[in-house]
């Protein structure tokens, strides 16, 4: 058990130290983009969201796969953490992509390419969190899920693609829009890997919960069992 | 106390090694180990949960074993070969057939899906054995359960199965009914066929099979062919290994 | 609101949100490590 | 090749139950034409406006018309455990998968057929062109493909009804913009080549859509 508990530790550490480096670098580094001003900062917290959001997906994806394949009970808790916490990070990027466009274009919602997909992840994650929470039995609610979950992830980039070709006429890059200069691209790369790091942490922490939430349950039913 | 009924011909037409079966961390088969010789009538006991239903899902291949090696007409099921199933009849506790359609037309469909040539033939001869002629063109679901359960055992005929998995047959049909088909099931044109059926009526287990197995909390507890096949003697036998007869 | 509450609007969310989630798993795996505690002394008991 | 007798054995099957209850045709085309008549209500007033937006009504029409048939596709195997019987057939089941796939683009074809020309008597547009017939049967195929393994999971869910417009929607978003852009661009008298790059978009999705739900409904269906 301590092997895990060092890494948390370790993680936790590293977390931290990237967390202070970004915020250092948000405020105090990075000089303030001339056509936005000041309320532009958003963009380096903002854009890790989404990247977690996606990579939440990916992780999904993967372990429903591996589930179908194994059918092993620790893939689906897997897929659960990371489902949780996905559908979180979504929520909070549309929250705050509607926080600045309020001062960017004055509007709290507009259908610009970004916000738009990342409406629709949003609605894939429920689609994902509804199978789950409507099937009973836990072997059929992994399989099902697995399976919403495969066909959402390979849904995403589609409705990256035909959104942004709906919205501005040509693809553009979505995520990460050009003309970054070389400070704002070094902020943007700490916060995400500062991100990434935290988002590391949460997982193997809500992986661990959903593990002994299973052996409670095996506990439950071996005293009864024994009562029985 | 298990003893090794003898198998009929060269190797089992039914082998189980080892066969467990786990449903959200219940553990409905504990190790299932059987053979079963091409020709045996096979009646299988227990109380409910005892995990009867849950061997012959096994063994009909809808749904896969959790460990175990279940081999039938030597092909393995984990191979997840569908041709092994045209040898497989199966009755269950539900009917299988399609509500709005009528007793032809369930069965035009199922000749076609087990690919059975001599088509019109074959659904007009099952159709009168099992005494259903004058019902032939009415909806399923305007039949009577008793009717319904005559076409579900018809309709597992249908393709001539080698091996017969029938799951409490005796539901819906009266002592005659059951017996009148019975000979169809067994006589049915020159196959010496496989039955493994369960029942919670243990006369009719003596009377249908020539092999009982008793099985209990997801175990076999006690397999006994031949000469020891009298209600009485099982009667004892069952009470004493699954706690009284319901 | 300037843009200046704007930009402590969206990081407030955003750390809210990650404390939260953090104080949720925290005080599931307490509501957890109780519950392995308790059935585990039961059977030992039984 | 016996895997398309099977195929078209379920399919027969599907059009024959349909026929006896018509229960999917015939209700879904009520509820298609009543919508049509609602959008006319809430628009009729305003030409102009009208034209704008026809496109996106024509879809919104299909997309739930198409949600209310996929909604009713399993539910005759969900009776008497025919699904059970049908796995218990001497076939993969992709087999099942393909045959119930195309019953229920049949069905909604044929809710199409009669939707459309009375959609350009209301809206006097002319809808019955060329190419807003090969946008709607390519889009089709597409509700098709990723409906049927979804009301294949829905209908073993709790609240069936609820659960697959969940779960379907957010999938075809992608397709449902190419079909009303390119039926928008096709309205408008656009050329071929500008409806190019959204049929493409609609071909890719279906392509990657049948392939990757043929796949998943063999694994996720298996006990």
């Amino acid at each position: 058990m301590n092997k895990s508990h060092i890494t948390k530790m370790v993680l936790l550490v590293l977390t931290t130290i990237s967390f202070m480096a970004a915020l250092y670098l948000i405020f105090f580094y990075v000089p303030t983009e001339l056509s936005m001003g000041v309320v532009q900062r958003i963009f380096y917290f903002h854009v890790p969201v989404a990247w977690i959001a996606l990579l939440s997906y990916v992780v999904i994806f993967v372990s429903s796969i591996m589930y179908l394949r194994k059918r092993s009970k620790t893939w689906d808790t897997v897929a659960i953490a990371a489902a949780e916490i996905g559908f979180i990070f979504t929520t909070a990027f549309l929250v705050t992509g509607s926080i600045w466009a309020k001062p960017a274009w004055g509007v709290w919602w507009t259908w610009s390419p970004r916000l738009t997909s990342a409406l629709v992840l949003w609605f894939i994650y429920v689609a994902y969190l509804t199978i789950r929470a409507y099937t009973q039995g836990d072997d059929r609610k992994a399989r099902f899920s697995s399976a919403v979950a495969i066909i959402g992830f390979i849904d995403i980039p589609i409705v990256i693609l035909s959104i942004s070709l709906w919205r501005t006429q040509h693809p553009s890059a979505l995520i990460f829009e050009g003309g970054l200069t070389p400070p704002m691209l070094l902020t943007l790369q700490i916060c995400i890997l500062a991100f990434t790091l935290l988002y590391v942490l949460i997982l193997i922490q809500s992986i661990q919960i959903n593990r002994s939430i299973l052996k409670v349950r095996d506990l439950r039913r071996l005293k009864e069992m024994n009562e029985g | 106390m298990v003893t090794k009924a003898p198998a009929l011909s060269d190797g089992p037409i039914i082998s189980v090694k080892g066969l467990t079966r786990t449903f959200n961390d219940f553990l409905a088969l504990r190790g299932i180990d059987i053979d079963i010789g091409a020709g045996e009538k096979v009646a299988v006991l227990g109380p409910n949960g005892a995990g009867k239903t849950t061997l012959l899902k096994v063994l009909s291949s809808a749904i896969t074993s959790s460990s175990g090696e279940v081999t039938i007409r030597s092909t393995r099921l984990k191979d997840k070969d569908p041709e092994v199933r045209r040898y497989i009849g199966v009755v269950s506790h539900q009917t299988f057939l399609y509500q709005e359609l009528t007793a032809y037309e369930n069965f035009t469909f199922y000749c076609r899906m087990y690919d059975v040539s001599d088509r019109e033939e074959r659904i007009r001869e099952i159709i009168d054995r099992i005494g259903m002629m004058p019902r032939l063109h009415d909806r399923v679901s305007n039949l009577s359960r008793g009717m319904q359960q005559r076409l579900s055992i018809g309709r597992a005929l249908l393709h001539r199965p080698e091996i017969l998995l029938l799951d409490e047959p005796d539901t819906g049909l009266d002592w005659h009914a059951l017996s009148s088909l019975w000979d169809i099931i067994n006589r049915e044109d020159g196959i010496n066929r496989t039955i493994l059926f369960t029942t919670h009526n243990l006369s009719r287990a003596c009377t249908l099979s020539n092999r009982v197995v008793i099985m209990n909390k997801g175990k076999i507890v006690h397999d006994i062919a031949g000469s020891g096949l009298d209600a009485g003697n099982i009667e004892e036998i069952y009470s004493r290994l699954t706690g009284g007869i319901e | 609101m300037d843009n200046l509450g704007y930009l402590f609007a969206a990081f407030a969310v955003i750390w809210a949100v990650v404390f939260g989630y953090i104080l949720v798993l925290m005080n599931r795996q307490k509501k957890l490590k109780r519950d392995i505690e308790k059935l585990e002394t039961d059977i030992r008991q039984n | 090749m016996n895997y398309f007798r099977k195929v078209s054995a379920i399919v027969w099957k599907d059009a024959l139950s349909e026929m006896r209850t018509r229960e999917i045709v015939f209700s879904v085309l009520v509820f298609a034409l009543l919508v049509l008549v609602i959008f006319n209500f809430a628009f009729g007033a305003d030409e102009t406006a009208m034209n704008s937006i026809a496109p996106g009504i024509l879809w919104v029409t299909f997309a739930f018309a198409g949600v209310l048939s996929l909604n009713r596709s399993f539910v005759q195997e969900k009776e008497n455990g025919c699904f059970e019987a049908l796995t218990l057939c001497p076939v993969g089941r992709d087999a099942i998968y393909v045959g119930k796939m195309l019953s229920s683009l049949v069905f909604m074809i044929i809710i199409e057929i009669i939707t459309l020309p009375v959609y350009s008597f209301l809206f006097n547009l002319n809808v019955l062109s060329f190419e807003i017939i090969i946008i709607t049967l390519l889009a089709t195929i597409g509700f098709a493909a990723v409906g049927t393994l979804f009301s294949a999971l829905a209908v073993n869910t709790r609240v069936r009804e609820m659960v697959l417009p969940i779960l379907f929607l957010p999938v075809v978003v992608p397709l449902l913009i190419c079909a009303v852009n390119a039926s928008g661009d096709a309205l408008a008298g656009e050329s071929w080549g500008d409806l190019f790059s959204w049929l493409m978009l609609i071909i890719a999705y279906d392509v990657v859509f049948v392939v990757a739900s043929y796949l998943v409904f063999e694994h996720a269906l298996e006990e």
